[in-house]
């Protein structure tokens, strides 16, 4: 059993928030999805305040060990999911993580107190990697503008609340550090990294998005960085997640610091992979514990901030 | 027409593989895999060297419709295409592969009396010679091909009575599958289409279909990562606005549903 | 013949400052070196003021289609370069541009100032991916302590002043636009991601250097999305780096705003990369010109920043 | 002693595959390539499927010293430690392979009337054998080996008179190699040791050598990602600071410019 905030899940591989449709799968595999519950923890898609569509295809482009998704947040919306998805996810065997998202602080505060007030949730992830309507850049890439975001909703919310950073800033440390200094209960990261794909023969973009968030194994050693540089800073928990495809990966993110493990791109490839990921985990655990106790008195990894480049 | 998948992937062994005219028909053993619906689709990953292809891939899996189910013995046509059609394409037996299926929801049977027509090409294939055993009765299928070596592929409509155009006349009708199928039409158009080929030949079906007022069930492509509905990939916009997973709600989809079938 | 900063080059296709060294490449494959040199320009790795060994071993980690280093610079300082290295590529077919570093304004200064005097050189790239002292981030992550450097450092370059950028930043773009105001000739980009890796059996980094730096093919697509916001930003001359392996990769950094295109890593596994690279791009430009003609009032891709995960 | 590299990687074919023992030996045929002096190094990949291994490696090429090279064709000897050497060691006549070479600089003769005293182990026989033969009048070997079936490598030395240690005593003397060196070097210490091992097994060497001021010329090995100096990559550090990189500074380094011999 592991204890994050609060929730006590079987084991520290969750899915990462859009990378596994409870409610599609059980169309495609039945009940054999709740037999056999890959995740100890269900992280939902984001939903925002009103329904979205998601953004015209294509939406995939496969990347060099990794794939670029530009899908646009499609979700039914807060009173959509209320109604139709959540009575169907609170029949999953295990906690039920909601993942929000508002382009205001207004719209973030209505979701969050729409979401708090509902027993099936257990706990509310917030997707900051959502562009400022001013700047451009995501809520999530500025330490002062996340701190004020954080400020206003945390008191809304008496479910533990998980911050999701982004990883297009220049320093994710300072970021989460400003969420835990406001309230959040955790932090999540990382989310995909900002990318672009163009079309072979005219050199345009191919993602009807536009720009498109790179995911999998390409990003995996960039992920740890950012955990391992989070994890010392903070001392909330850390739900790690980047490329993970292996248990020996989830470990090292463990040994970065992180609490739990998220699963996402992989979960496509191997709709298992949650459940092979811990089983295998809980292997390596035992053989290896000294080295990789999730402890935090032992020292994390010294990841002296040299020339990256060098 | 939907069977469900066992929960998660499963290693399985190619038994044989041959070449069809210009394509590669694979057969792997999947002694406790349930059957599927014609039209359902697998997604397929070769247990090794996936990922060296050109630009290092493929990293995902790639969705094929079965060709054939029977006897614990799984059949996929496919065309090399790109870097995961190609390292499949080069599969012998002994080789290993993952697959995960059966998925999506496959053809409907005729309604109304109307008879069952079947009209595609290319890797199209598959889910038609499906459908066809499934149907029995050996239908009508029109098919459509680039020139002879393709047409070869016709030979795998074993269950159906199959005429053929290539554009280049070198088999049958020299010309476009809609031109057969707007003939047969013609004739007779108490029918339900079934159709499945190349975006640009569906797209002509979905047309001529929606202007004589037929029925007609489309077996549609998209790039999937997931296979499953989990990564909202696969979408096809609707004609009533929004989008639909072709992995889950597909692949077959009334034509009736569409504005029209995008080129990818 | 390409124009870049007034320099007339063979073709669009340099190495990337420290994945090629030239005098050791000579001592391997003698004067073949010359007679078929790769790169219309030599970009020299990094020099520094001291002389530096570089980090501890070890210095690699292979990544997902790509690998971590973490170098640490050796070089011989600024004298030893002048006197040791200068004379040997001065001799190079083709001109010369030297990248150089420093941890403060002085050092810069000293650095651009002694490498200006040198008839040799024909251009100066400044990496600016090296944590700013105070705040650990790099100085190039952050518009406004980028923009005061190259301010100073501005006047006391008469030859072309290229600003290498981080990709380590929120915003690359307002970096460069940064760079660009305070009269930089050009911008490069991108220097590696930061990244991390650890022992397997220990949980421990696995670099003498502790993180390290990320590029390959991994980085492919986020290089493509930073070098066309920084295009479409800036109107100086772009160098786009990063997963380059193909004559195809190149001709879309080339969509994507750039007039040069750097080979990294692909040097390490094909020494002759860069010709094959310069090669296959005049055939696919002759093939393709239309949609990727470097004629700049062609609409560069759109990239919406929008969610970059959705 | 260094022959230069014609200049770029080259595709040529293996010829022949064979295990030895716990050993894989390739035979490629480089009809144009220049021969090679003994201690030098190829940098070697698959020409197809590297970069599917586990976590999608290996991405970069693999260094190996040459075993023999003659008459247009060289031979490789490996042991499959990881995804590189794995893919490299499943190679079969008829695949293909990428190789650069050959690199860095080999072993430079006994001056002063000295003896040859070959020793090391593993996959460090290669270098030994290619010396062995180039030095002529089988000189004296002394390699160490893990088990019998490692120990089966030593027959690739044909050209030195060998005498073998395995550490569980299954063949030869039960110990060290160093324990042989130490003693050869008790009846003759008028000698250069040549020495090519395992970390470990370099590092007795140097010790011992350094104590009984014997001269010795070790073939290091590290983590390369180019083998040509393009990447700093491959270091190890000098006795008098600062770090020489192996690929171009070696891989053939005297033992007296070591303070150890690095783990890895
Ligand atoms: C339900 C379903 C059933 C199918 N049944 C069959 C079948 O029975 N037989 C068969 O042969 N095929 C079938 N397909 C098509 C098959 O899945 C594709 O041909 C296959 O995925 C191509 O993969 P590839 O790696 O070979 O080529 P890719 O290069 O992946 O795909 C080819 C196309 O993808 C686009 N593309 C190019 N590069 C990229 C990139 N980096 N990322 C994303 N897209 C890119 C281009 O449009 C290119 O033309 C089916 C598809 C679906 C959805
Ligand atoms: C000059 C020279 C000559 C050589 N000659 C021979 C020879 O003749 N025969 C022979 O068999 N070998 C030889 N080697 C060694 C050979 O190059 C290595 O065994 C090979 O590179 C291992 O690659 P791999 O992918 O199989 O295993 P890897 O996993 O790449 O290497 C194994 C070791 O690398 C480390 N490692 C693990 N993961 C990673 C990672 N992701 N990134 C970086 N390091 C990692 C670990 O220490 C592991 O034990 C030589 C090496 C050199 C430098
Ligand atoms: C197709 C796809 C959709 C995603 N949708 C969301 C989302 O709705 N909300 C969110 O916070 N993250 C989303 N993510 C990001 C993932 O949750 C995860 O942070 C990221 O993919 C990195 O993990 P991975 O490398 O294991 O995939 C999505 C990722 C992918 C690939
Ligand atoms: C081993 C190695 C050493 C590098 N050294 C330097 C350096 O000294 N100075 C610098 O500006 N960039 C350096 N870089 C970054 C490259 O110039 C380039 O920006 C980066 O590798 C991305 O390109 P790529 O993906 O093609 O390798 C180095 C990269 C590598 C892999
Ligand atoms: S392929 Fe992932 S949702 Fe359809
Ligand atoms: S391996 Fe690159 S410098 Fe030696």
């Amino acid at each position: 059993m592991v204890d994050f905030c609060g929730l006590r899940l079987e084991h520290p591989i969750v899915n990462g928030s859009g990378t596994f449709d409870a409610i599609a799968a059980r169309r495609a595999f039945g009940d054999a999805l709740l037999v056999d519950f890959p995740f100890s923890a269900f992280v939902s898609k984001t939903i925002t305040l009103q329904p979205r569509a998601g953004n015209p295809p294509p939406r995939l482009w496969e990347a060099p060990a990794g794939m670029i998704n530009s899908i646009g947040l499609p979700n039914r919306g807060l009173a959509g999911y209320l109604e139709h998805d959540l009575p169907q996810l609170a029949r999953l065997p295990v906690p039920l993580i909601t993942n929000v998202m508002g382009s205001t602080q207004d719209e973030v505060a209505r979701l969050v107190e729409a979401v708090d007030a509902r027993p099936e949730i257990a706990a509310i992830e917030l997707n900051v990697s959502c562009p400022n309507v001013r700047t451009g850049l995501d809520i999530g890439a500025d330490p002062q503008s996340l701190g004020s975001l954080v400020r206003a909703i945390r008191p809304l919310a008496r479910k533990p609340l998980i911050v999701k950073l982004t990883p297009n800033t220049a320093d994710v440390a300072a970021v989460a550090a400003a969420a835990e200094r406001e309230g959040a209960d955790a932090v999540s990261l990382v989310n995909t990294l900002r990318a672009l794909a163009l079309t072979p023969a005219t050199g345009r973009p191919w993602l009807g998005g536009g720009t498109g968030g790179l995911s999998g194994p390409a990003i995996r050693h960039v992920a740890l960085a950012q955990v391992a540089a989070v994890a010392r800073r903070v001392s909330i928990p850390v739900v790690g997640m980047g490329g993970v495809t292996q248990p020996r990966h989830a470990l090292e993110l463990m040994a970065a610091g992180a609490t739990l493990v998220a699963i996402g791109t992989e979960n496509f490839r191997d709709p298992r992979a949650g459940k092979r990921i811990a089983t295998g985990l809980k292997s390596l655990q035992i053989a290896k514990r000294p080295s990789t106790s999730m402890n935090t008195s032992e020292p994390r990894p010294e990841v002296d901030a040299n020339c990256a480049n060098s | 027409m939907r069977t469900l998948a066992p929960f998660g992937r499963r290693r399985v062994q190619v038994v044989r593989a041959e070449d069809v005219g210009a394509y590669r028909v694979l057969h792997a053993a999947d002694l406790d895999g349930p059957l599927p619906a014609a039209g359902q689709f697998y997604m397929l990953a070769a247990a090794a060297g996936w990922g060296a292809g050109e630009d290092e891939r493929p990293h995902l899996p790639r969705a094929f419709s079965f060709l054939r189910a029977a006897g614990g013995e799984l059949s996929f046509m496919l065309e090399d295409v790109g870097p995961g059609t190609h390292r499949l394409a080069g599969l012998v037996a002994g080789d290993e592969l993952w697959i995960t299926g059966p998925l999506g929801a496959g053809f409907r049977p005729p309604d109304g009396g109307r008879r069952a027509l079947l009209a595609g090409g290319g890797v199209g294939i598959p889910p038609l010679a499906a459908w066809a055993r499934e149907l029995g009765g050996r239908p009508q299928a029109l098919l459509g091909f680039r020139d002879r070596e393709h047409a070869a592929g016709a030979a795998l409509m074993e269950e159906a009575q199959v005429a053929v155009a290539t554009d280049d006349g070198s088999v049958g009708h020299r010309g476009l599958v809609t031109e057969l199928l707007a003939a047969e039409l013609a004739r007779d158009a108490h029918a339900v289409v079934y159709a499945c080929g190349p975006p640009r030949m569906l797209e002509a079906v979905r047309a001529l279909c929606g202007e004589r007022g037929v029925p007609a069930q489309l077996a549609l492509e998209a790039a999937m990562a997931c296979g499953f509905g989990a990564c909202y990939g696969c979408v096809v916009a609707l004609r009533d606005g929004g989008y639909a997973r072709i992995c889950v709600d597909g692949p077959v989809l009334d034509a009736g549903r569409l504005e029209a079938v995008p080129a990818h």
